[in-house]
């Protein structure tokens, strides 16, 4: 399966995350988009182990190479995991003080 | 030597010590000390200017030096002093007439509160140290210095009375038109030292300097030297201040304005003979600058009623002959008239003087008349000095005048036809003031009448001596062909490089005078006949009203000059200044203003419009660096270092 | 020894800042002035060694003090200027008096320091020292508008400054080992644009300082702004920074450059000089009028370093030195007139020699040395200066010396407003006259009456900077 | 055609469709399990890959925990579809626009670059996805950033704490 | 290695604190104990002394440089935590938490001086990043604060999105995490097999750009700085925004020159409209707090300069520039701390009433402004001269000088408050202890300002 189709595929699902960021407006579905902007960097990273390991494995037979993509994205789900406890707590807190969420709606601060 | 140096120093340091001292005491010395002092000073350095002569007399011209004035790399200047022929001359002209002047003037300013009676002296001793600067100098920068000194001088005494705006504007006058002339000046200096290295008369002066001079050269610095002649010696353009300054207290008026500052010019130009007589141009021009003003001013001073401005004009007029004299080579002759115009020109200011102080500051002759008999000696004075003026022989104007016109005749016979109508107009106007003043009956107020008075001793006796001056100081420069010697040009031989030889025959000659005594008699005995019983009103003609308001060349300078110079100025100030450049420098501060609160906009708040400016702004990364935008590219190579 | 003309002003101004007492605080400034004072003339009449130190091993910059002539001749006019100040202000009320002289004392320091060194980062360093003291100054003690002015006169200079920073940069990054000394920067191998880019740099800086037209226009309104004892220090010692700069800097620097720019600079300080006294001739404010004055003497200075004449800068050697002694003669006497008349308008006042004699006696002694009458300090060096031009293009000296009318217009304009006329009430409401500023005045005047008889001292100590620069 | 590529195929569209639909629908509940379909085709993805142990830690992770968490805090504030203003069309199309040219650029690089073609990513085989030989590398060579991460989890946890508590 | 141990317990230790210790004041101090002991621990590794002693696997790699900088960062937090002890504890009865978030902060800000591993610098910038997002929002009665913590972590998140893309593209070009200088082979144009590779490095450049706040990635900074607690703006605006850029810089030394000259234009572009925004839109502020912010902005166009190249110019500089600007903007949020108001006119005739306040105020403006005789002069001067050394053209610099030049209009705006303005500055009362304490760093920066060269001593023997 040539590494092209992956990067494709990643990169259309990363920009529809992006797309996403730009054009919704409720905090949360912005900060989904932006969890599925990540899951299309795993899966890349994914992908490009195996390439790369199918490539070292032409070399020698036990190769570990790869392997350091892999632990990458599980360390990118750790921090994501982190990040949207942190990220929801923040939602929740302005949710009590603004009975919103909408992003739009925070331009206090401005200019 | 050393004795010389020491008198030198002598006659320099006492005017300058008077000054110092009547300025400083100003306070604390009584006016007669004050008046004693200055006087005493000048005739000090009189007696010492009188060894002087007669030293240069026996052993010839001698060269002092002080000290180095300017001493760098390039340029040199001593602070040297040279008596000669000329300058000794100068000196007993000045210091002579100067002291005659103070002491009249201690009995004309009696009315002054002693710190500005003293103010007085102060300045005229100052005016005396300049003048003999200027006169003694060896080299043009110490000319200069004098130069500017008497201008300063002359400032200072115009404006003397300094509450009265118009003397101050008068003396402003006076100063600025100088300073004109000695913008020419100081260009001529420069233009020497640029070529020559050196300013120095004995080297300046000199064939080999003269070779290393183009015509261009000698021409541009002749004509410049002669600019600032022009203001001093009040010739055509700048010769209007003059009859302004006539706003200065009346001993001043004979003392700067008629017998020596004035005269600063010819001195000037006599001293650098050598060079003007190397250029054909300059001499010419010289000699026509000269004679229009000559006539011009005698035109205005026929019609005018006050009688310090007829003896102003009539000064003007003279110098134009002088300058005529000049011009043609005469230079003998111009310093001979010099010198006689100094005493009959200051003789008659001063007897003007007395006649003002008889009538209490009344300057208008058409409110006088019939003084004769009131004021004898002054009368008598003044007529000497009138006849003097008017060139009737023997007395001195007569001898002086005529060896211009001589001169005048064999350079270009226009000159000495209009020499004589000039002389004949100043026939006219003398003898239209004497008459309208002295003659007739007196036209004043009655207790302008009560109190006139014959002046005191001490403004008669310079009269009285003046007067003889004038009568006999022709006897300096009688002609070969009348059987004198003509002592006066063999004197200045050695300063003048061609000395006026008589080349007329002596028949021509005759006839030349002739012709001018018979012109000259005439017109006096018409001015006599026509004003002696009545003077003129306001005229009449579009000629009379011209020459009354003095060719309007006043109004003309106002419109063509001033005027349009203050318009100029006032746009500068208020336009360019304050609206183009200043308008630039704050136009940055509010572009910066301007643009903050522009930019500041795309914060506007919104979280989704920040990612995506992020966004756009990642595109933006790339297509720079990808796509390598060429005009980025252009800016950097062209900015490569 | 040298090290001594920064210690002495930076010490006394940190002490002064703890001297509440007005009555205390102005006597102590005077002494340490005098003391300075003192030491200038000590160091000009002797031979004076270099001062050496490490000072930014990283940036291989050193702390390095020189006086040769002209460090010397300018450290003289600073250190006549600031005793004759602080006497003839002594009378005027500044509210916290103590810490006005000490930053005019900071100011000395700043401008000794730029006179004095060695090296282009401490030149730098000092320059904005003298700089920062001033700002300060002006925009407390200063006129109704001051902030604006004073803030914009700050930028101005401030941005010019950083453009010879960026010069010294330039410079600096092209000498062997990096160094700053004045020796490296000459040997500093740079291609001929190269060298007219840095030429540029560093002009602009001196330029705006000077300043020369059309970038002058900071300096009226400053002037007019600021009190007059600031106004004194800026006029006569701070704007010869400029064209001490140009002299110490700019001509031994790029001589090639330098030659390949006089006739622009040339002819735009002869522009700027018959444009300020044209504007002159029109002011009603005395101390806008003695400004645009100082415009126009300081283009004609700038002008004749340009000719590259030695005539030229010579004579602008001996000028920087005149040029500061008669204009702080002329600043002191609007300052007198403006504390006892309340007012700065000519049109109101008149009279003057009527109510004080001497003090107008001392104004047209000033003004005479303002419009170089001969026997005045200024005639020696406009004299030389105007030869240098000559020298250089006969036409533009010609065109410059219509200055020479125009100054007598302006300033005998100033002398019948001020001195003559019938006495005006402001005048006639003025005190008794201020003695100890007086003092002052009849000192600087006998300056300025024997160095204009007999100028050959400034001329012996001036000798050695003239032939180096000559030697280039 | 064989499986592989058809697996992958119907993998990809069903992603990209599920994506797709994240972003239209209105209601946020909706989004949030086409969020979750999502993960589980990535998922799906990993496990062709033959990355079991991240295929399970996406799914229980992610699709678990996470997406648990935003359903649970959107019920909290119980956020309706019309509770959620839309933005006016042209800034939504702005969004796409910019998004879309930041795909199309990337994927023209990728296109543009020469040192990925031919490179194939292997499928199915190979055990590095496996949660021994990850086990091992995790606790060996990548044990320092596994000790940090930790950190992470407790300023993430203090900072819940100071935020959370009244 | 000591400085990431030490700092993680003390952070441990500071949790527990909050629970064990209810005095404030002790918390404070056990805070400074330990960072006390963080700064022995770290010059003790500096010294070759280590706590543990094991090999991390090339994760990470401990230079003289990165250890210095650890210093700097722990001496600075040290002064911030001792000067704003009291404004910490207002918020919170429980400040213990807070120097907890500091001591994850200054971890992750000593992985970052040493990572040799993307991943490593990913895990850094989050330690790094999730404390600050806490810290931004935790103010949470107060709406300004909750908004800029939500912007904030938005595009923070959004950020790091983009950020492991690049790194994923590093990864699939070069098929390793490590930093292998450098990854590109020296080239002019762009060699077609090294596109991915630049991209990803062109995302990773725009990342980090947003974590240094540097256009046109800077917008969160404004509104963040603003709604942002004060003392925390000014931890954030210092030693956070340092750490970022010495990652960025030992990210982008090994590469840059590598890149080819698009490389310097893509950088000159972010150096000018970073100094542009910065400077042209404090300019117009009316709220001290936010000029600042967008002062910061403008400060990191000029520390952006020693990206530039690498020199010796160059990371002195940054160095000199990190200690100066951190302190003076300390020391100008913690006189602003004081003021009832941020405002302008809050400060105004501040000079008459409390005339050392305004002056070390004085001193900490003029040294952002890169005054002379202040430290922020050698500061600018460094960061030029490293500019010209990497070789940038000089129109490069003579806009930066430009810009400075701008800088001054904002700057001493607030000068001419506190001095030539008359009025009543609204000011709550300042202990004196404070008033010193800001009149060290004064002093600091002073000394600084003459003899700049004290700091590098250490750096090299």
């Amino acid at each position: 399966m040539p590494i092209e189709y992956y990067i494709f595929l990643c990169l259309t699902l990363f920009s529809i995350g992006v797309i996403g960021v730009l054009t919704r407006r409720n905090a949360i579905i912005v900060f989904m988009c932006i969890e599925l902007m990540l899951n299309a960097v795993n899966l890349l990273l994914v992908a490009f182990s195996k390439m790369n390991y199918g490539a070292a494995l032409a070399m020698s037979p036990n190769t570990s190479a790869g392997i350091d993509a892999q632990l990458f994205v599980f360390f990118i789900m750790v921090v994501a995991a982190a990040e949207v406890s942190i990220g929801l707590a923040i939602i929740v807190m302005i949710y009590r003080n603004t009975h919103s969420i909408d992003i739009n709606f925070l331009n206090r601060l401005k200019n | 030597m050393a004795l010389m140096k020491i008198l030198v120093a002598f006659i320099i340091l006492w005017p300058l010590a008077g000054f110092l001292l009547n300025g400083l005491g100003r306070n604390y010395w009584s006016k007669k000390v004050i008046a004693y002092k200055a006087t005493g000073y000048i005739v000090a350095s009189f007696i010492a200017s009188i060894f002087a002569f007669l030293y240069v007399q026996d052993h010839g011209a001698v060269t002092v030096h002080y000290f180095d004035f300017i001493h760098t790399a390039s340029l040199t200047i001593p602070f040297d002093f040279k008596v000669d022929a000329l300058s000794s001359l100068f000196l007993l002209v000045i210091t002579g007439v100067g002291s005659l002047i103070h002491l009249y003037s201690k009995a004309y300013m009696q009315e002054e509160s002693s710190p500005h009676y003293a103010r007085y002296f102060a300045y005229l001793n100052l005016f005396i140290f300049s003048m003999l600067l200027l006169v003694l100098g060896d080299n043009y920068i110490i000319m200069f210095m004098g130069w500017e000194g008497v201008g300063l001088c002359s400032y200072l005494l115009i404006g003397y009375w300094f509450s009265n705006g118009s003397y101050n504007y008068a003396a402003k006058k006076a100063f600025i038109m100088n300073r004109i002339g000695d913008l020419g000046f100081l260009l001529a200096i420069f233009w020497l030292i640029a070529k020559l290295g050196t300013v120095s008369y004995n080297e300046v002066l000199t064939a080999e300097s003269l070779a290393k001079l183009s015509n261009a050269d000698i021409t541009g610095i002749t004509l410049l030297l002669f600019v600032g002649a022009m203001g001093k010696s009040a010739q055509i353009p700048l010769f209007t201040w003059l009859p302004d300054a006539m706003a200065g207290p009346t001993p001043v008026s004979a003392l700067i304005h008629a017998a020596t500052m004035v005269t600063a010019g010819i001195y000037m130009i006599t001293r650098s003979n050598i060079l003007f007589s190397h250029s054909e141009i300059t001499q010419n021009i010289v000699a026509i600058i000269g004679i229009s003003t000559a006539l011009l001013a005698a035109t205005i001073a026929i019609k005018q009623n006050d009688i310090k401005k007829v003896l102003a004009y009539s000064t003007v007029s003279q110098l134009g002959y002088m300058f005529l004299g000049l011009g043609v080579g005469a230079y003998s002759g111009a310093v001979f008239h010099v010198i006689t115009h100094a005493f009959f020109k200051a003789l008659l200011f001063l007897g003007a003087g007395s006649v003002i102080h008889a009538l209490h500051h009344e300057q208008d002759i058409r409110k006088m008349g019939g003084l004769k008999s009131k004021l004898p000696i002054t009368h008598i004075t003044f007529l000497i000095g009138c006849i003097a003026i008017a060139g009737v022989p023997p007395f001195s104007g007569f001898f002086s005048k005529d060896e211009i016109l001589a001169a005048a005749f064999e350079k270009n016979k226009i000159y000495w036809v209009l020499g004589l109508v000039g002389a004949a107009m100043t026939a006219f106007y003398m003898f239209r003031l004497y008459a309208t003043t002295f003659l007739g009956k007196f036209r004043g107020s009655n207790e302008q009448e009560a109190h006139l008075h014959e002046s005191p001793l001490a403004m008669t006796l310079p009269l009285i001596i003046l007067a003889i001056l004038s009568a006999v100081g022709g006897a300096i420069g009688i002609p070969e062909i009348m059987g004198g010697h003509h002592w006066l040009a063999s004197q200045l031989s050695t300063i003048v490089s061609t000395p006026h030889e008589a080349s007329l025959t002596v028949s021509t000659e005759w006839i030349l005078m002739g012709v001018s005594v018979a012109i000259v008699a005439t017109s006096l005995l018409i001015a006599l006949s026509k004003y002696s019983k009545q003077t003129d009103e306001e005229p009449s003609s579009a000629i009379g009203k011209f020459f009354y308001h003095k060719w309007y060349i006043d109004e003309l300078y106002q419109k063509a000059i001033i005027e349009p110079l203050n318009e100029f100025s006032l746009f500068l100030k208020e336009f360019i200044e304050k609206k183009v450049i200043d308008g630039a420098v704050n136009g940055t501060g509010k572009l910066v203003q301007f643009s903050a609160r522009k930019v500041r906009l795309i914060q506007n708040g919104q979280a989704g419009y920040y990612i995506l400016f992020m966004v756009v702004g990642i595109i933006t990364l790339f297509l720079i660096w990808f796509n390598d935008i060429y005009i980025l590219r252009f800016i950097h190579t062209l900015t490569q270092k | 020894m040298l090290i001594l003309f920064l210690l002495i002003p930076i010490l006394t101004a940190i002490v002064l800042l703890f001297i509440k007492k007005n009555t205390l605080a102005s006597p102590t400034a005077i002494t340490a002035s005098l003391a300075t004072l003192a030491l200038a003339v000590f160091a000009s009449f002797n031979k004076v060694e270099a001062f050496d130190m490490a000072w930014l091993p990283s940036l291989n910059s050193r702390f390095t003090l020189e006086a040769d002539g002209l460090a010397k001749i300018l450290i003289l006019l600073t250190s006549i200027s600031l005793p004759a100040i602080f006497i003839a202000t002594a009378k005027n009320q500044y509210k916290q008096k103590n810490i006005f002289l000490s930053l005019l004392l900071f100011t000395q320091a700043g401008l000794m320091g730029v006179f004095l060194a060695g090296d282009a980062l401490l030149f730098y360093f000092f320059w904005e020292l003298a700089l920062i003291p001033v700002y300060f100054l002006c925009s407390i003690w200063g006129g109704e508008k001051r902030i604006v002015i004073t803030f914009k006169f700050f930028i101005y200079t401030f941005l010019g400054s950083l453009f010879m920073l960026i010069g010294i940069l330039f410079l600096n990054a092209h000498t062997a080992e990096h160094s700053f000394s004045m020796q490296a920067f000459i040997h500093a191998n740079l291609t001929d644009g190269q060298k007219i880019t840095a030429f540029a740099l560093f002009f602009i800086a001196f330029a705006i300082k000077m300043p020369i037209f059309p970038l002058h226009t900071w300096q009226p309104d400053t002037y007019e702004q600021s009190p007059t004892a600031v106004t004194m220090v800026m006029s006569a010692v701070m704007v010869k920074m400029g064209l001490y700069g140009i002299l110490r800097w700019l001509l031994p620097l790029f001589p090639a450059a330098f030659a390949a720019h006089t006739h622009v600079v040339v002819f735009l300080s002869v522009v700027g000089i018959l444009y300020a006294s044209f504007i002159a001739i029109r002011q009603d404010d005395i101390k806008r009028l003695i400004a645009y004055s100082s415009i126009a003497h300081i283009g004609l200075m700038n002008a004749a370093i340009f000719t590259t004449t030695g005539i030229g800068i010579q004579g602008a050697l001996i000028q920087l030195f005149s040029h500061g002694i008669n204009v702080l003669g002329l600043w002191i006497i609007a300052d007198i007139l403006e504390q006892q008349t309340g007012t700065r308008s000519m049109q109101q006042m008149g009279g003057l020699a009527k109510k004080q004699p001497t003090l107008a006696i001392l104004l047209v002694g000033f003004a005479l040395a303002n419009i170089a009458m001969p026997l005045t300090n200024a005639f020696v060096g406009e004299f030389l200066m105007f030869n240098g031009l000559f020298i250089l293009n006969p036409w533009i000296a010609a065109f410059a010396g219509i200055s020479v009318v125009l100054a007598a217009i302006y300033t005998l304009n100033m002398v019948q407003k001020v001195a003559y006329g019938e006495i005006s009430e402001k005048i006639n409401n003025m005190p008794a006259p201020n003695k100890a500023a007086q003092t002052v005045l009849i000192i600087l005047l006998i300056i300025v009456f024997v160095t204009g008889v007999y100028p050959q001292p400034l001329f012996t100590l001036t000798a050695d900077t003239l032939q180096q620069l000559l030697a280039k | 055609m064989n499986t592989l590529e058809i697996l992958f195929n119907t993998l990809s569209a069903f992603a990209i469709i599920s994506a797709i639909m994240v972003l239209i629908s209105k209601n946020p509940i909706h989004s949030v399990l086409w969020l979750i379909l999502v993960f589980f085709a990535i998922s799906g993805h990993y496990i062709l890959l033959n990355a079991q142990f991240l295929a399970i830690v996406n799914i229980i992770v992610y699709a678990g925990a996470i997406m648990v968490l935003f359903l649970f805090v959107i019920m909290l504030m119980n956020v309706k579809k019309d509770k959620e203003p839309q933005k006016q069309l042209l800034v939504k199309l702005i969004g796409v626009i910019a998004g879309g040219s930041f795909l199309t650029l990337l994927l023209a690089l990728v296109k543009q670059n020469t040192s990925f073609q031919g490179r194939d990513v292997l499928l199915k085989e190979g055990s590095i996805g496996l949660i021994h030989p990850l086990g091992q590398a995790l606790f060996t060579d990548y044990v320092v950033p596994f000790e940090l991460s930790s950190v992470l989890f407790l300023s993430a946890m203090v900072g819940a704490v100071i935020i959370g508590k009244k | 290695m000591n400085a990431i141990i030490v700092s993680t317990l003390l952070g441990v230790i500071m949790m527990f604190c909050s629970w064990g210790i209810k005095n404030q004041k002790t918390q404070q101090t056990i805070a400074l104990v330990g960072l006390f002991v963080l700064i022995l621990s770290n010059l003790a590794q500096l010294n070759g002394w280590f706590v543990i002693h094991f090999d991390t696997k090339g994760m990470l790699a401990f230079t003289r440089f990165g250890l210095f900088v650890n210093t700097l960062f722990f001496a600075i937090t040290f002064i911030y935590i001792w000067l704003n002890g009291e404004e910490i504890a207002k918020f919170d009865n429980q400040a213990a938490d807070f120097y907890a978030l500091f001591f994850f902060i200054l971890c992750g800000a000593s992985i970052l001086t040493s990572f040799d591993n993307l991943l490593m610098l990913f895990i850094g910038i989050e330690i790094l990043s999730i404390p600050l997002y806490i810290l931004t929002g935790a103010d949470k009665k107060n709406l300004f604060s909750n908004e800029a913590a939500l912007k904030y972590f938005l595009m923070g998140s959004f950020s790091t999105g983009i950020l492991l893309l690049g790194i994923t593209f590093m990864y699939g070009a070069t098929g390793s995490f490590h930093l292998v200088t450098p990854m590109l082979k020296p080239s002019t144009g762009l060699p077609s097999e090294q596109i991915i590779l630049s991209a990803g490095l062109l995302l990773v450049f725009a990342a980090m750009n947003f974590k240094v706040s540097a256009a046109p990635f800077h917008f969160w900074t404004p509104d963040v700085y603003d709604g942002a607690p004060t003392v925390f703006t000014s931890f954030m605006a210092t030693i956070v925004k340092a750490a970022g850029f010495i990652a960025f810089i030992t990210i982008f030394n090994s590469q840059a020159k590598a890149l080819g000259h698009t490389w310097e234009l893509v950088l000159s572009f972010v150096i000018v409209s970073t100094l542009l925004v910065g400077n042209i839109v404090a300019v117009f502020q009316r709220s001290v707090k936010r000029m600042l912010a967008y002062s910061s902005i403008a400060q990191a166009g000029f520390m952006l300069f020693a990206l530039y190249g690498k020199s010796s110019f160059a990371s002195e500089g940054i160095i000199l520039y990190v200690i100066v600007y951190s302190l003076a903007t300390i020391g100008v949020f913690g006189v602003l701390i004081k003021m009832k108001e941020n405002s302008f006119e809050a400060f105004n005739g501040l000079a008459k009433t409390r005339p050392l306040l305004a002056f070390v105020t004085t001193i900490f403006l003029f040294s952002l402004a890169g005054i002379p005789l202040t430290g922020g002069f050698f500061a600018k001067y460094y960061m030029l001269n490293a500019l010209y050394a990497a070789g940038a053209g000089l129109w490069l610099i003579i806009i930066a000088i430009l810009f400075a030049a701008v800088s001054v209009f904002y700057y001493f705006k607030l000068v001419q408050a506190m001095y030539f303005v008359s009025g009543e500055p609204t000011i709550n009362e300042v202990p004196k202890k404070y008033t010193y304490a800001l009149l060290l760093i004064a002093i600091l920066l002073l000394i600084l300002g003459v003899f700049p060269s004290i700091v590098f001593n250490y750096l090299y023997f």
